[in-house]
Parts: structure tokens; C-alpha cells; sequence
């Protein structure tokens, strides 16, 4: 878009006329004309550039921001609430003056087109939002999904994308502490790859994004500004793929993780000498995103000049440098008499800062290029103030079809044998196998503070050295359950991650989530999101966990082919001492097996009807939050006071999947015996939500007994550890070397 | 037998952060006057039987499939002179 | 009297902090050296912790190599410092020829974590006296480019010498000759390996075991007896 | 302005998993008649002024000291001929 004579505000507003590329910028008619309005000219090209990235769907959440507002509305009071939504991350008071940061985002698009790099900027997208906040980042996680396990082009994108999140997350120094790996041909397409990070802070160190004090300087630092990846974000995530159209695929950025690990460290110098007034990463939309952001946060105006960005490649136009989303940037807003020193630390660490502009005291982002003013906005109109669409949504007509196909009435098992095989055939399914060809291609110790890691419910990190303060997370997400019913199975995300949580004895007190989604403009995909939200919001409220930030990504979907609704939900949790926590292996032999909660015969999308039925029909499992957040205090209590060894949380595969992992990673067995009232199918495979398995020393059953009985939950001695078998007495015996055999096998035999 | 070798590297507008690295290392080492360093990938791949254009093709195909993800890279296909070889070997 | 071990921090070191914390719990005192500083701060030994030093592009440990802290390092050593190097350290040693042959991709292609069994094959060095030759240990490994390679000469040498300090056990994880996982120059003062040490020195934390901690043992028992 | 171009390959006598992986995968492709393939490094560095004898003999000794670790690594310098500039670029 390089035009002589330079098209600045004064030009644009000579020549009104003259047309602007709008529509290949991802802007609809009507936004355009809202453009005009609020300028009342037409823009100049970088202002159109600007407004076009800051309002596509990935940075305005234009279809998503009406639901979203739930999140606010019904948000629980909650004492932990440092900061909430609407900062890069929320940030939650976990104790002895320790604040922890967290949230996950998506980089679906950008690693289907290529894996490493798409994945690995993923990572490193997620971690600028931590250091941000003025945190140090702890830990990373990476919820993920693919298309089917044996499809062909999972070889391609499954592999780049494991390489890409531990090429950059091991290179940053950062534990990866939990995540998913789910299979379903739904993800065909459109794998997802949504990456969590933590940060740990002192209360007196939250930094936010915003630009104040007149006369302070804006410093840019990091990367040079390269031609990568323009208009990326946008046009990424605001077009579904279409294979006749490759042009649109715009280039996919390249990650630098060594220059990611530096920008850590001389941020944490910087806020460590309290050098920074407000700042915020380059993220979606670089520079366009960080200035107008800083901007409309602070109190005054904001004054740039583009002439001043270090730049990779000197052809770049204005417009092209406003939009770049070149890696590993951040903005900082210095006073004057700190920037010697800001800029000081930046050469320690070989990073290149510049001071790009300052902070004024009116209210306009001016920006200027070879001495023309090419931009002259209210920021807010860019950062905040851009569309509002209120999508048409409606529950799908084939919704109770869905619905009324009753996975209850699937053919069960008619005897021991199958019973076995069908066993044997759940625990080595490539969604229930380990994952560990996976999770070992990751780093799990560094920083020398990781208490639990994979294969554990949730990531535990020590906090403080002294105290074991620690905390915990857990990410979880059913696209089956969601699709079957997206507001039980939003809920049932939510459960799943809170007992997560809860089973390795932290106390649940915040939620992040990733929202991946099909196309907004299908009205059957907008209301499953309309659903997964409300039930996301009512479920947080219900159990006391505020949603303190999240990631919306929209149009997953293969032509008319959406993915499965796929709410992902992340649930923070806190540990006053860590060498409390509980594991999930078997600890001793002896030690009694109890049952905690209901099982009811529900098995609508679960893992056995997927496995041995290739089937999705009739209702998730139900659920009951205030069962949760019983069977949670229980787990805590029980982790707390000694009272279990070991305990793992029922989900999909259910409980014959929980003791098997349990088992094979303690080494020990298990005889389970089936309790009265159920019979061994349902006993085994039933995927009733608020339960847990935990391992009891005998010295504890009365105590642990009795505390179940006071507080009302049912409690069930199923079985005891022991021996090399898990044995289903009356039913079959299957060995830890067989069942280790399916379990680890299948990945690698597919993946290797 | 003859040798085809497969050159494939970044584009240039993407950024090379191990060619940066290289470069960014060599006034340490004493090293002036290199402007630009980039770094990228030689396959070398022995190929049985004649390398005519029909195979060459085939090269092409396997680099731009496999070899190079021409999203973020550009590659060049050549057969290796004998000299090359040898000199290669010495 | 305790002693002052040094740990390098290079640009993409990763382990510096653990490392030091691992030197306190053994009772010694860390001292943090920088890479652009030549003065070593007058330590009595030098740990080369893990990481990504530049990235590792180029190679592991190719570019550290050529920091100024590493002149003055190579000097000493050869001199006789005590001087560790886990993973990138190691990477760092064999680039510095002040270790024999070279450092290069797992053979399966991949970053592996896992917590690595070894026996402990010299017990003799200045780094692992408090252990015993022939024990076994728990030890995590993480790293991509761990596969030890050296010509035929050099092998059998550090073989007839006694200088491979550690092989892996039950599974070799990266392709490494002979099972190598660490060695040790002639003198014994400089040792090599690429698990983590400093990961395995507190219960509870990373795989729960202690098995790393003889090494900071070792050397403040070395040094301080000195 | 010229290239100057280090080509990086292991010693032969050691094993090159990666080489070996692609070549593991050809047959999946499709691809028949390659009976090896080596994976190694390419450098470009752009030199700025002349690229005589004096500068080349300079570039050898960053390869050999360097851009290859000699315990593993064999390397060849060339300077890249306009054509093969030209050819690349296309
Ligand atoms: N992509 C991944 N990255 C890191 N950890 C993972 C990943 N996938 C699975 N895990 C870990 O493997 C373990 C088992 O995963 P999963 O079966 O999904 O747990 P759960 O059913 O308890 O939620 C958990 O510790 C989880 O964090
Ligand atoms: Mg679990």
C-alpha cells in the first residue's frame, strides 16, 4: 500500500474519495462507515490498517463479546480477585503476599498451516501475556487436539506441534506441567492447540497495561520488526480455510525462543528496579494492539514515531509495521529520568530498545511517519469501541436426534471375556493411552520447583521455599460431552478441571478457559457457544471460582464441518504446603480402594461408547456442582490430614481407566471388588461425574470413613492395592504388563 | 549413482534467529565485514540409476512435499557435479 | 569454612537458579558469575548448569563457548578448577575441547524428560567421590542434543583411563557411544554429564529423589579438606 | 556484495538419524531409488567487499573453528556464483 504522496491524516482528508482496500482487510461495509464516522474522513491507510486488526474477530471478540459479559455479571465474589478480566491475565491472591497470573489462548489456525512454528509462537504468545502482569512465568500447559489417531496427516501436525511447544517451552526454562491430547476426526482440520501459562508475583508487582504521566516514553524492546505475519492474526482467525483461496493463508511467524527467554529476563530486572509505569506485549496486531491499548488504558494521549522501529527488513510500509506481528516485542512506558537505566538493563541482556514515542496529555494516538502524522485516533475507538454483533443463534434442528440416540442402549458386554477384552481395547484407545511419547519431549523440572507433573490430575508448583506454599492447575474440555449438550458439558469442563485440582489436594480458586469453536455465523454453532458460556459462568458462580480471563477462537471449521464444540476450561487451585499434596500412583500395598460419589449407568459420549461403538448419542453425565465442591473439600481435607495416600479423579475411560493409571504408575496392583446395587459394567465404565478413587492406609479407614459420613458423601470400599494384577474378582484378572503394554504402546506405535 | 542435493532455507522475510545468532557472534570472534548470515538445510540424497529430468521432477515434488515447508521456505534442487563431490571429499 | 562455588549464567542459561540452590543445600556457597565478566570472583569451583545457551543455534554450546567468562574458565581449568558441566555445561566442556569429542542430536529426534538411571562409573573425580563406583542412581535427564560421540581412539582411551564418570542404564535415551552419559578430563578435576543434578537434590520436588546430591557434596567435601 | 556459502555435513562415519529419517519416510511417499540421504548444514554469509583469496582463507578458518565443530563435522567453503544466486532466487 506504499502511495505517493504519503497519506497522512491531512491527505486523507484532502481526497475523500479516494478508495481503500477495506474488504481485504477483513472489514465489513458497515464497520468501514463506522470508521469514517468516528474520524469524520475517511482513514488514512494506517489507520485502516489498524482498525482492521484491532477489529477482527480475534481482537475485538465481536461475536463472542455479548456472551462473554457473563463472565463479569455472574461472577462469584471472591476474595482472591486481584485483577480481572479484560488485562492481558486475570490475577488471583493466593496467600503469604504471592499473586498468581494465568490463562490460556489458542493458536489453532496458525499450527494446522505449520506445526513447529504455529505451535511454538503459541507458547510464546501466551508467556508475554504472564510477563506482562509483572510476573515471573512458573509453568506452561498445552491442552491440544487432533484430527483422528491414525489419519495421516496427524503424523504431519501432531509431531510439529509437540516439537513446537517444547521447542520453545524447554528453551524458555519453563516446567510444562499438564495439558490434553485429544483425538477426534472432527479436528480433521482443525487441530487445536491451546497453551496455558502461570506466573508467580508479590502483590506490590502487578504491572498493568497502561500509559500515564505526560511526557513519559514509550520504549519498544526485543525483536526487530520484520515483514512476518502480517495481517496474520486477523485473517488467520477470522477466515475458515478454504482450499481454493491459498492466497489468504498468510506466512505464519517465526519463533525465537532464546530471544523470548532474554525479554524475560530483563523485564523482571526492569520491574525488579520499579523502571515501568505500564506495559504490555506484542501480541495479535503488534504495535497496533500495544499502542492504542497503552493508550485508551492510561490517562492521557499518546505520541509515536514509526521512524523509530527497529526494523528487520527497511522495505516495510507504515502500514505494514503497525500490522506486523513479528515475535517476541514488548512496550514499556518509562518515566524520562529511568529510561538510561531501562535501556541499560536491555543492553545487559543483548536486547534491542528503542524509545519509540511518549505519553502526552491530550487524548489522541498520534503516530508519525517521515515527519507526516499518518495516525490521528481516540484509541478507544480502536481498542474497545469496535463492533458489537449480536449473532442469530438457535438451538440445532438436529439437536434432539442427537439427544433422543441413547448411548445407555448401546450392546454391552455379555461376558467375562468381553468384559476384559472391552477393557483392554479402553485403556489402550489412543485417547485414553499414555501420552507420555508426548509429555517426555517436554522439560518438567526446570526451575527446580515442580512438586506433580504429568501424568498427575494437576501440575503442582512450590511457590514459596520456605512455607511450600504451592499451587496447582488442571485443564480439561469434552467437544463430545459439549456437543451432546454445550451447556452440561461447559459444566462438566469446569468439574472436571475444579476435582482435578482438588484430588492432588489444592483448594480450586480460579478459572481460565479457551472457547474453540465453529463459525459464529451459523447460528447452530452461536447458540452452542451462547450455552457453553452460560453454563460456564452459572457453573463458576455456583462453585465460588471467578473466570478471570480467557481465549475465544471461532471458526474451527472445514467448510459446512464444524469441530465439536470445545469449551477448554482452566482451573487454578493453592496449596499451603506441598508436601501435602497427593499423588496418583498406588503408594502401598494394602492400602483400601474407596469409591467416593454416585455412579449411575451414564455412558452418553463417553470413552467406552466411543471405543467399542464408534458412537456419539444421548446425554452427558449429569451434573452436580455442590457434589463437587463436597467431594473437593473432602479430597483437600482428606490430603491435609494425612488421611489418603493416593487418589486420582474419575472422568472419561471411568473408573476402571482411573485405577488401571493409578496402578501402572505405582507398580502395584489392585483387587476391586463390585459394590451391591451395581453391576460390573457399570461399576467400570460408567463416566458419572464427582467422583474420585482414593487409597486409604489402614490405620485411616475409621477417620476417613467417618469424615465422608458427617459431611454426607457416599464413600464405597471397592477393593484394595496389592499384587501385580488389577483383578475384578469374579470377572476377569488382567497383569500390569499387559495393561502396561496396551496403555504406553499406542501412542508410540502410531506416532514413532 | 549420483548425488542430488536439496538446499532448502527460510525466505527471506522470515526471520532466522540461528543465522542472527551466527552473526550477532562474530565481532567476538573477530569477524568484520560479514553483513548477513543466514542458515538453512542441505539434504544430500544418493540417487540410484540416472538423474534425468524425470526423476529431477520427482526431486522437486519430494522437496516441496516434504523437504521444505514452502509456507516459510524456499528450496533449491541440484545435481551435484562429480568435481563437487570430490572436491566435497577431499 | 565453606566453599564459594561459582555458576556461570550465559544468555539462555536455564538451571543457573537451581544450580545455585542445589550448592546451598549441599552447605557450599553459590556465587553467581556472569558471562561477560572475565573475573571468576576468585571461586574454588565452577558449575556450567543446563540451559540453551544462545539458544543452542549453531550447536549446543558453540557460542557460549567463545564468552569471555569461558577464557579465563579454560585457563583455570587446565590449571586444575574444579569444574562441572551438566547438559548445555557439558556441550559447553566438549566445545572448549576442555572434554573430548562432540555433543549432538538425540538419535530419535526428540527433547526427552525422564527421570534416568545410571551407575556411577568413577568415584574418583573431584565431583563424584561421595559416591561409590558401581553404584546406582536416579538422575533427570532433559535435553535435545545429548548423544555423545568421539572417534574410536578417543573412546578407548577414556575407556583404559577410567574417565567415563556415568552410563545410562536399562534404556540409552539419546544413542550415546559406549552408553556414555558423562566423563571426566585426565586430571579428574573437570567432569562432563548430561542429567541434572541440581534436579535431584530436595524430596518432593521434581522426581522426589536425592540422588543428585552427592555431587555438591563431593566438591565442598574436597574443597573444604583442601 | 558476494556469498559466500559453508556447507556443514557430519563425518560419514557417524550416524545421521535425521538423514535417516527422512529417508525412512520416502517409501511412505512413494518415493523409490534413494539410497541415502544426509542431512547437514548450509551457510550463507554476505560479504561485504571483495571475496579474494585473503577473505576466503579468513571465512575458512571461522568454518573450521566455528561454523563446524572439526570432532564431528567435515565443511566445504565456495563462494556462490552470480548464476547460482540468481537460480536461488527465482
Ligand atoms: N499435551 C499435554 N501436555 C502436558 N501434559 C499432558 C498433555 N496431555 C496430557 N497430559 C497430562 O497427562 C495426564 C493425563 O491426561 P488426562 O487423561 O487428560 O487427564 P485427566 O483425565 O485427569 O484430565 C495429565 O497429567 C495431563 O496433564
Ligand atoms: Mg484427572
Amino acid at each position: 500500500m506504499s502511495r505517493t504522496p504519503l497519506d497522512t491524516v491531512e491527505h486523507a482528508a484532502a481526497t475523500p474519495d479516494v478508495e481503500l482496500p477495506w474488504a481485504e482487510l477483513g472489514l465489513k461495509k458497515d464497520e468501514y462507515e463506522r470508521v469514517v464516522e468516528i474520524l469524520g474522513r475517511r482513514p488514512t491507510g494506517a489507520e485502516l490498517a489498524m482498525y482492521s486488526v484491532m477489529w477482527s474477530e480475534h481482537c475485538s471478540y465481536k461475536s463472542s463479546k455479548v456472551h462473554l459479559r457473563q463472565f463479569g455479571e455472574k461472577a462469584p465474589r471472591s476474595d482472591a480477585m486481584l485483577v480481572g478480566i479484560g488485562e492481558n491475565a486475570g490475577v488471583v491472591d493466593v496467600g503469604q503476599g504471592y499473586a498468581v497470573t494465568f490463562k490460556v489462548e489458542s493458536h489453532n489456525h496458525p499450527s494446522y498451516v505449520e506445526p513447529y512454528q504455529g505451535a511454538a509462537t503459541g507458547v510464546g504468545g501466551i508467556v508475554r501475556d504472564i510477563i506482562a502482569m509483572g510476573a515471573r512465568p512458573v509453568a506452561v500447559v498445552d491442552p491440544l487436539r487432533f484430527g483422528a489417531a491414525d489419519h495421516p496427516d496427524t503424523k504431519r501436525v501432531l509431531p510439529g506441534v509437540v516439537a513446537g511447544i517444547g521447542g520453545y517451552g524447554n528453551c524458555l526454562g519453563l516446567p510444562n506441567i499438564g495439558g490434553e491430547v485429544v483425538f477426534d476426526a472432527c479436528y480433521q482440520g482443525n487441530p487445536l492447540v491451546n497453551a496455558g501459562a502461570i506466573g508467580v508475583m508479590r502483590h506490590e508487582d502487578i504491572h498493568l497495561a497502561k500509559a500515564s504521566g505526560a511526557g513519559n516514553k514509550v520504549i519498544l524492546y526485543g525483536a526487530r520488526t520484520g515483514g512476518d505475519g502480517i495481517g496474520g492474526a486477523s485473517i488467520l482467525a477470522s477466515e475458515t480455510f478454504d482450499d481454493a483461496k491459498p492466497s489468504k493463508r498468510p506466512a505464519v511467524q517465526v519463533g525465537d525462543p532464546f530471544q523470548e527467554k532474554l525479554l524475560i529476563e530483563c523485564t523482571l530486572e526492569a520491574f525488579q528496579e520499579k523502571l515501568v509505569v505500564g506495559i504490555q506485549d506484542l501480541g495479535a496486531a503488534g504495535l497496533s494492539c500495544a499502542t492504542s491499548e497503552l493508550a485508551s488504558n492510561g490517562s492521557g494521549g499518546m505520541r509515536v514515531t514509526l521512524d523509530d522501529v527497529p526494523l528487520r527488513d527497511s522495505t516495510l510500509s507504515p502500514e505494514e509495521i503497525l500490522m506486523s506481528e513479528s515475535q517476541e516485542r514488548m512496550c514499556a512506558v518509562v518515566e524520562p529520568e529511568k529510561v538510561d537505566r531501562f535501556l541499560e538493563i536491555c543492553e545487559k541482556w543483548d536486547v534491542i530498545a528503542t524509545v519509540i514515542g511518549e505519553v502526552t496529555d491530550g487524548d489522541r494516538l498520534e503516530i508519525f511517519w517521515h515527519g507526516g502524522k499518518i495516525v490521528d485516533v481516540d484509541p478507544r475507538t480502536v481498542a474497545h469501541d469496535g463492533p458489537v454483533y449480536e449473532r442469530p443463534y438457535a438451538r440445532p434442528e438436529w439437536q434432539d436426534a442427537l439427544q433422543a440416540d441413547d448411548a445407555n442402549k448401546l450392546p454391552r458386554p455379555q461376558s467375562s471375556g468381553e468384559l476384559k477384552d472391552q477393557v483392554l481395547k479402553l485403556v489402550g484407545s489412543p485417547n485414553q493411552a499414555s501420552k507420555q511419547w508426548i509429555t517426555q519431549q517436554y522439560d518438567h523440572f526446570v526451575q527446580g520447583n515442580t512438586v506433580l507433573a504429568q501424568p498427575e490430575d494437576s501440575g503442582m508448583i512450590r511457590v514459596d521455599e520456605e512455607s511450600g506454599l504451592g499451587v496447582a492447575i488442571a485443564t480439561d474440555g469434552n467437544g463430545r460431552y459439549a456437543k451432546l449438550d454445550p451447556y452440561t458439558g461447559a459444566q462438566l469442563a469446569l468439574a472436571e478441571a475444579y476435582r482435578n485440582v482438588a484430588t492432588t489436594g489444592a483448594k480450586p480458586l480460579a478459572v481460565s478457559d479457551c472457547l474453540n469453536f465453529g463459525s459464529p455465523e451459523d447460528p447452530a454453532v452461536m447458540w452452542q457457544f451462547a450455552e457453553a458460556v452460560r453454563g460456564l459462568a452459572d457453573g463458576c458462580l455456583q462453585l465460588g471460582t471467578p473466570v478471570t480471563g480467557g481465549n475465544v477462537s471461532l471458526y474451527n471449521q472445514t467448510g459446512e464441518a464444524a469441530i465439536h464444540p470445545t469449551p477448554v476450561v482452566a482451573v487454578l487451585g493453592v496449596i499451603d504446603d506441598v508436601a501435602r499434596r497427593t499423588p496418583v500412583a498406588f503408594q502401598e500395598d494394602g492400602q483400601l480402594l474407596y469409591l467416593l460419589g454416585d455412579t449411575r449407568e451414564e455412558f452418553g459420549g463417553s470413552a467406552w461408547s466411543q471405543v467399542v461403538h464408534d458412537h456419539l448419542g444421548g446425554l452427558p453425565p449429569k451434573v452436580d456442582l455442590e457434589r463437587e465442591r463436597l467431594l473437593g473439600e473432602i479430597l483437600i481435607s482428606a490430603s491435609r490430614d494425612g488421611m489418603i495416600d493416593s487418589a486420582h479423579d474419575l472422568s472419561d475411560g471411568g473408573l476402571v481407566q482411573a485405577v488401571v493409571e493409578s496402578a501402572l504408575l505405582g507398580g502395584r496392583g489392585a483387587r476391586l471388588v463390585v459394590p451391591d446395587g451395581l453391576d460390573a459394567f457399570t461399576f467400570l465404565f460408567s463416566e458419572s461425574a464427582g467422583r474420585a478413587v482414593v487409597a486409604v492406609p489402614r490405620s485411616e479407614e475409621v477417620r476417613f470413613n467417618d469424615m465422608c459420613g458427617a459431611r454426607g458423601l457416599p464413600v464405597t470400599r471397592i477393593g484394595v492395592v496389592d499384587g501385580e494384577t488389577v483383578e475384578v474378582q469374579g470377572e476377569f484378572s488382567l497383569s500390569l504388563t499387559d495393561l502396561r503394554e496396551a496403555h504406553e504402546g499406542t501412542i508410540p506405535g502410531l506416532l514413532a | 549413482m549420483a548425488r542430488v542435493v536439496v538446499d532448502v532455507m527460510l525466505k527471506p522475510e522470515i526471520l532466522d534467529p540461528q543465522g542472527q545468532a551466527v552473526q550477532r557472534a562474530l565481532p567476538r570472534l573477530g569477524f568484520e565485514g560479514i553483513s548477513d548470515v543466514r542458515q538453512g538445510k542441505r539434504f544430500e540424497l544418493e540417487v540410484d540409476g540416472p538423474v534425468d529430468d524425470a526423476a529431477l521432477a520427482r526431486i522437486h515434488d519430494l522437496a516441496e512435499s516434504f523437504l521444505a515447508n514452502t509456507v516459510i521456505e524456499d528450496f533449491t534442487v541440484r545435481v551435484e557435479s562429480e568435481d563437487a563431490v570430490a572436491e566435497a571429499v577431499k | 569454612m565453606t566453599a564459594r562455588i561459582g555458576v556461570v549464567t550465559f544468555p539462555g542459561s536455564l538451571d543457573d537458579r537451581d544450580t545455585q540452590r542445589a550448592i546451598r543445600v549441599a552447605g557450599a556457597e553459590p556465587v553467581a558469575l556472569w558471562h561477560k565478566d572475565k573475573d571468576l570472583k576468585q571461586v574454588d569451583a565452577v558449575v556450567l548448569c543446563g540451559g540453551f545457551s544462545y539458544g543452542d543455534y549453531l550447536r549446543a554450546g558453540a557460542i557460549a563457548r567463545f564468552s569471555p567468562v569461558m577464557d579465563t574458565l579454560i585457563d583455570q581449568a587446565k590449571a586444575g578448577l574444579p569444574v562441572l558441566g551438566i547438559c548445555n555445561g557439558f556441550q559447553i566442556l566438549t566445545e572448549a575441547h576442555l572434554l573430548p569429542g562432540g555433543m549432538l542430536g538425540n538419535d530419535h529426534l526428540h527433547f526427552i524428560c525422564r527421570d534416568q538411571k545410571l551407575r556411577v562409573e568413577n568415584a574418583d573425580t573431584a565431583w563424584t567421590s561421595d559416591y561409590t563406583a558401581g553404584q546406582e542412581i536416579h538422575i533427570p535427564l532433559k535435553n535435545m542434543d545429548g548423544r555423545y560421540v568421539a572417534d574410536r581412539r578417543t573412546l578407548d582411551e577414556l575407556e583404559s583411563e577410567g574417565r567415563v564418570a556415568f552410563r545410562y542404564l536399562g534404556m540409552n535415551p539419546n544413542g550415546s557411544l559406549n552408553d556414555i552419559a558423562g566423563i571426566s578430563n585426565a586430571a579428574g578435576n573437570v567432569v562432563g554429564l548430561m542429567p541434572h543434578p541440581e534436579h535431584a537434590v530436595e524430596p518432593l520436588i521434581g522426581t522426589g529423589r536425592t540422588d543428585g546430591l552427592p555431587f555438591f557434596t563431593s566438591i565442598l567435601k574436597k574443597l573444604v579438606n583442601a
